[in-house]
């Protein structure tokens, strides 16, 4: 049956988790330097075409069509098949919403893999990534723990996301840092954000749209959502307050990059736990998601390991921290399903470790392979002088402020023009 | 003809500027800029990429004034940007061959402060 | 009877409409030069002042007050008269509701038909012309389709206004920029976006928000709901995916501003078809409505046309492209009212193409004849010279990006200042 | 009993809220110097992290804990004891969801105040000062008017916060400003905003996220809600229109930063009386706040002193005029519990007046003792060096608008770096 | 060799481009500044705050030539700069000791305008 | 005394500035420009405009030096600043006349590099 109330807000939900795409783009854009934020911000804009259309084709009927394998759902849903009005089972929404709130999960989660390789992935090559990423990865690691698959069989409980999202995100981000390697100025120059202040703003819509997120998460109004809510306000207020405590202690200064960066850590960090563990656990929970998390984005820039925005020590880092955390902290009491080994059911702690064994490795190794196979096909990288000039204008075209002095509009065009691709395309322009 | 180039600190830009109409000077063209020089450098940290920054705010003026002129644009310029502090920045002077009013097409020192001043 | 499942969605819809004012200001202001954008946005934020009192006074009975000629509603809602908290016929939200969800469209529409005339229209010129338009225009289309009006007496199937709000914004562009006339640079210098950054989270949040615009378009929850959202998501992806590839076939590259742009027109497509068609004609129609929009934006600027950002190339044309859409693609299978051409009743197809012959002519006559009055009262452009400077400065005495150096404090109030305008006031401003 | 559409609109409601917290970093961060944007907008990201811990730990029960002295609540709540998935006496949300909306309110209204201090308040003691004003002065005023304190008792009117919100941060700001004293170039340089679009963004999402604030005020979907809803949407539009058009005669010209003064001031007078009065009486309070707000902003930056983005012409003088507007204005018809002064009720108008002088007694009191007793212990303000070098580089060690050039890569992590503080580590850097 | 420096509209700065591209001036650094001249000054109010605006956005260029090439580049720029009001701006010209060109470490005037003209 | 002024690519700048610090010159000024030379010049499109672009990002540095130290500054810039490219840039030097350090009031060498170097 469907009811109105749990409707409306899942409609909601849906719309605030979709909001969160070009939030992404804000924030990643801000990062980066003047001259990608554009290339950097279409990556995250580019996942909503994409994958949207592989969803509808197939991802979701591989996330969540029955199957009796464990590993992968069959394709009773591809193309929309059998998503109609009908109430979703187990739930008081229509099918189709619960297929549009699902889709807005794979499309994020696509564009965040997206901060490892800013700066320098060729636009077509990445396209072609998440193409596959959307089919082969991301419906694999939801089927596992949400479509009936081997670690939901074994009580997994990863409320919103921690396996597939997060870690399916983070560990997928490490591995297109080592295929595509680090941008030619990594470890010589310093390379800053270019607008802290689109950061920040980014940070703050990506918060206000993750309340869609994981309150959605319960797929009505129920407990679940009041708990996953009012989680998702404590958690990032404790990593935010932590992490701007270890910076003040570290720097003399908390940083507004820093705090834009906890309260994702802190979100990602209550992801999966949202609907399981009780306010105060949460709490304790932003406070220990800050600390690994904080480490490893303090180390990586030393290393040679250009994963250039950290979607790995964001994401990857505090998703794992939230799926063990709740092995332990799971309670009865407030979830109405199961406790963890805090009270009394080690079993869980048990499965949550083996859901962050398998999902990194799955996440990783995935990844190392389409993206190796995409490069066979297309080169993964822009050249060294494209990148020097920047993707902005050598992969779109376009820069992000631009005056238009020096510009001279160009009023014939040339007849063979289209048949002109890359430099040539350049060298014609310049011989107008 | 001179061409007087300073570099100032960029919260003085006002009073360099309030110091400059005093002394009559009225042709100005200005550019913020980055210097170098004998200023402490800050430490700024992003995320785990700590950053030494070598380089501060300045302001820069540029200003064509008659041979006559030169001195009182100079001490203008000095006395509006003066802190006291390292980094208040210099004054350079050049000769300057030729100067032309767009407007006109008048060369000269016909173009510069204060001799056919604009307002 | 209120329901309340009904009334929560429609609350958070309406605000969702209401944002995407602002947001529109922010896609129109990163679209214009750093000296534009200032009067660009408020001339999205003055129509949310001007229009939210025009629809108290008159606008909302002019399209809903029941009447009997079909062209223009009656005086009967005037000054929220009849309008309280039972249940709006038809719905199970209050008509208070009902109101505002209405007003939220008359404001955004009227926004919208800035975008042709930005960087030389008075801005007194515009609020003077947007008043009468809301009165005069848009409550008239809005009454033809959803009002009780001729159309919609036909059975012409308009979800969320591709009448009213977007052939009635486009055609209405096009008129202002006929009777306005070209920018003096437009055709000899480059006119480029001064922050595209700007253009594409404007076009983000605009997104965002139409899933309000055309989920709420059903006044409550039900299947129409459901299936309006899930084809603004599809619908918008699929013509970012058409003009991505398109652009990457002419230019070689496709850009954030071409992104952008798809997922607005896109958006603007799927809006009269959202809640008649099917999730697989939805992702048919946004590959459709690309081509047209696509071609008349590359063609435009080449030409003297200087309907500056497009309104009628991404809003006119597709609000076009979807009505006809609907002759065709409306299922009852879906939408429970009624089928089009192809599922065998063509008079609907007729019906929709009659819909689209009538809007366009009173949108452009009716723009047209009141710009031309304005214009006999009210100079209508700014001075040459004031165009070079910029509308920012010399409409509103302010700069967007100033760094306050050589600004100085002008301490005492002259007594007389407040009697000055104008050119007087900027000279005795010099003078003091 | 909880009910679904009421809970649905409430977990929205509380979303838009928290939403407000970014969204005043950007208006406030846009507002100031371009060297100080970082900081002010960390001021409202740190609320969020302070007062959300405040706010578990006593907070809430300081203003809801149910008491007898009228003056401040008992600890019956702290630490989130007593509160779960109940429904909230009065409503059909659970208690935890009340307690999370309550939240988002005491958070924004912490950020609000430091508008008052930008640019020369020390980090560190603008959060020790927000934690204590987060536990002494806004529970406090909540309890008076919402927890069943004095001022309750008799009856006093406050729909969404005119005394713990609006004067709560408004005279609070004034008593700031004094206590920490102005800026060194006030009343010597031009301070202007460095980038109005985010101002003008700012205020739009402000006005957005609005709608939560004063329609979540009724805790669910009844007819208080549709009305403050509505309100929401005339109020401020009438605010404008009268705002500009006093500019207009004022200056010849109505500006962006006013236009978006215009929309906060009209939130904000609506804010108390949002669901008390008719929508008539909304259009009204609009024009009305205007006047005053509009008066003092024009006067404050010609005295001595620096409240510097005047909180409290924007919020402590609207809430002012909004809570004695009800007093004239509320109307049984509309509202269902009450009339105002105009129509019959004379003793409403009385207690009105009351709210009004003790509210900003204790708050301007309270804030000025608070921030004293701060002083105490650390400076309350940064170096005279460090004011103009920016509190950005200062406060935080970042800039908002890095190039990177001249950022030389600090490699080696100097060992007792950790060790230093302030000047000293400054000089450790400047010495690797 | 002379280094012209010039200072002009913004709004002009694209036709002096094609003014000097049509003068065969191929080398050419220009950069955003602001100038105070004889323009009327606007007045700006944001809330509170009315301030007056002495200064005015102009676009600067600087272009080093061989001596017989100065004449014909001051030329370019003033005739594609002039509108004739008020605020056109002023030619400078300077003279230029040596010129290197990073990339072959060429000295003298095979740097400049036209000899060694770089495409 | 010389003034050094150079244009180099963006990408060089922190190339030049260490080579100016290693050959231990301490005062320095700097801007971003953008110049027009022999570059391939990139087509971009904005919906339906399509534009060339005749100008590119460029650093500008301008360097005040004692005669003797001219050579040290330019040779620097030019190793610092050089990737064999069109594009690289060019460095220009004028005679000074006279410089002052505004903090001091100090006239002449004492204010540039390297006498009364500022650090
Ligand atoms: N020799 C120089 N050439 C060019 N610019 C210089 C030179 N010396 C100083 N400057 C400029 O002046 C600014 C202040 O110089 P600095 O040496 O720090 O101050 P002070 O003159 O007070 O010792 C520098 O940041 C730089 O912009
Ligand atoms: N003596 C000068 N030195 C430097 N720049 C000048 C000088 N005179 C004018 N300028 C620049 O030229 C611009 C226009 O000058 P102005 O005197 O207003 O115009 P006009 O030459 O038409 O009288 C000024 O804004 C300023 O940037
Ligand atoms: N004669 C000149 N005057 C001023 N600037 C110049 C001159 N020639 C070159 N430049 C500057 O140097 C940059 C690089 O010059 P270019 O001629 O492209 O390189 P190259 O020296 O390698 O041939 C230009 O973009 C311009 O900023």
């Amino acid at each position: 049956m469907i009811r109105g109330g749990d409707s409306a807000w899942m409609l909601m939900a849906t719309a605030l988790v979709l909001m969160m795409t070009p939030a992404l783009g804000l924030f990643y854009g801000g990062l980066v330097r003047a001259k990608s934020i554009l290339n950097t911000f279409m990556m995250s804009l580019v996942a909503f075409g994409v994958v949207t259309i592989t969803w509808v084709l197939a991802g979701y009927s591989l996330a969540f069509g029955h199957s009796s394998n464990g590993f992968i759902g069959s394709l009773h849903f591809a193309l929309l098949q059998h998503v109609g009005f009908g109430a979703q089972p187990g739930t008081h929404i229509p099918q189709l919403l619960f297929f549009a709130f699902q889709a807005s999960f794979a499309i994020i989660t696509a564009a965040l893999i997206s901060g490892a390789v800013v700066e320098r992935i060729r636009f077509g090559a990445f396209v072609a990534f998440i193409a596959l990423w959307s089919l082969l990865v991301y419906p694999v690691l939801a089927h596992w723990v949400w479509g009936g698959g081997w670690l939901s069989q074994h009580g997994v409980m990863d409320f919103a996301g921690g396996v597939p999202v997060e870690m399916g995100s983070g560990f997928s981000a490490l591995a297109a840092a080592f295929v595509v390697g680090k941008r030619r100025d990594h470890g010589r120059q310093a390379l800053l954000p270019h607008n802290v202040a689109y950061v920040v703003l980014g940070a703050g819509l990506l918060w206000f749209g993750w309340f869609g997120f994981n309150a959605g998460s319960a797929f009505g109004i129920n407990h679940q959502t009041i708990l996953a809510f009012v989680n998702t306000l404590l958690c990032p207020a404790a990593t935010l307050a932590v992490w701007m405590a270890i910076e003040a202690k570290v720097n003399g200064r908390p940083t507004a990059v820093g705090a834009a960066t906890a309260i994702v850590v802190g979100c990602v960090g209550i992801t999966p736990a949202a609907g399981w563990i009780s306010p105060a656990a949460s709490l304790l929970l932003g406070a220990v998601a800050a600390l690994p998390s904080y480490a490893v984005i303090q180390w990586r820039p030393k290393t040679r390991i250009d994963e250039s925005l950290d979607v790995f020590g964001a994401h990857g880092l505090a998703g794992f921290t939230g799926i063990l955390f709740i092995g332990f902290f799971a309670q009865r009491g407030w979830n109405g399903v199961g406790d963890g080994a805090l009270f009394g059911h080690v079993a869980q702690l048990g499965w949550q470790a083996v859901a962050d064994l398998a999902t990194p490795l799955y996440a990783f190794a995935g990844t190392f392979v389409l993206l190796k196979l995409v490069g066979l096909v297309l080169p993964l990288r822009v050249s060294e002088t494209e990148e020097a000039i920047g993707v902005d204008v050598t992969q779109h075209g376009e820069e992000a402020y631009s005056t238009g002095e020096g510009a001279i509009l160009v009023k014939v065009e040339p007849p063979r023009e289209h048949k002109l691709r890359g430099a040539a395309a350049k060298k014609a322009g310049a011989a107008l | 003809m001179k061409l007087v180039i300073a570099v100032v600190r960029p919260e003085k830009t006002n009073d360099v500027l309030e110091a400059l109409y005093r002394a009559k000077v009225k042709g100005i063209t200005m550019s913020r800029v980055q210097g170098h020089g004998g200023e402490t450098e800050r430490v700024e940290t992003y995320r785990g990429t700590r950053v030494q920054m070598s380089l501060s705010e300045k302001v820069r003026f540029e200003i064509a004034v008659s041979d006559s002129f030169a001195d009182a644009a100079v001490s203008a310029i000095a006395e509006g940007g003066q802190t006291g502090e390292v980094g208040d920045g210099k004054i350079f002077v050049l000769d300057l061959e030729r100067a032309v009013r767009i407007r006109t097409g008048d060369s000269d020192v016909d173009a510069v402060t204060p001799v056919g001043g604009t307002s």
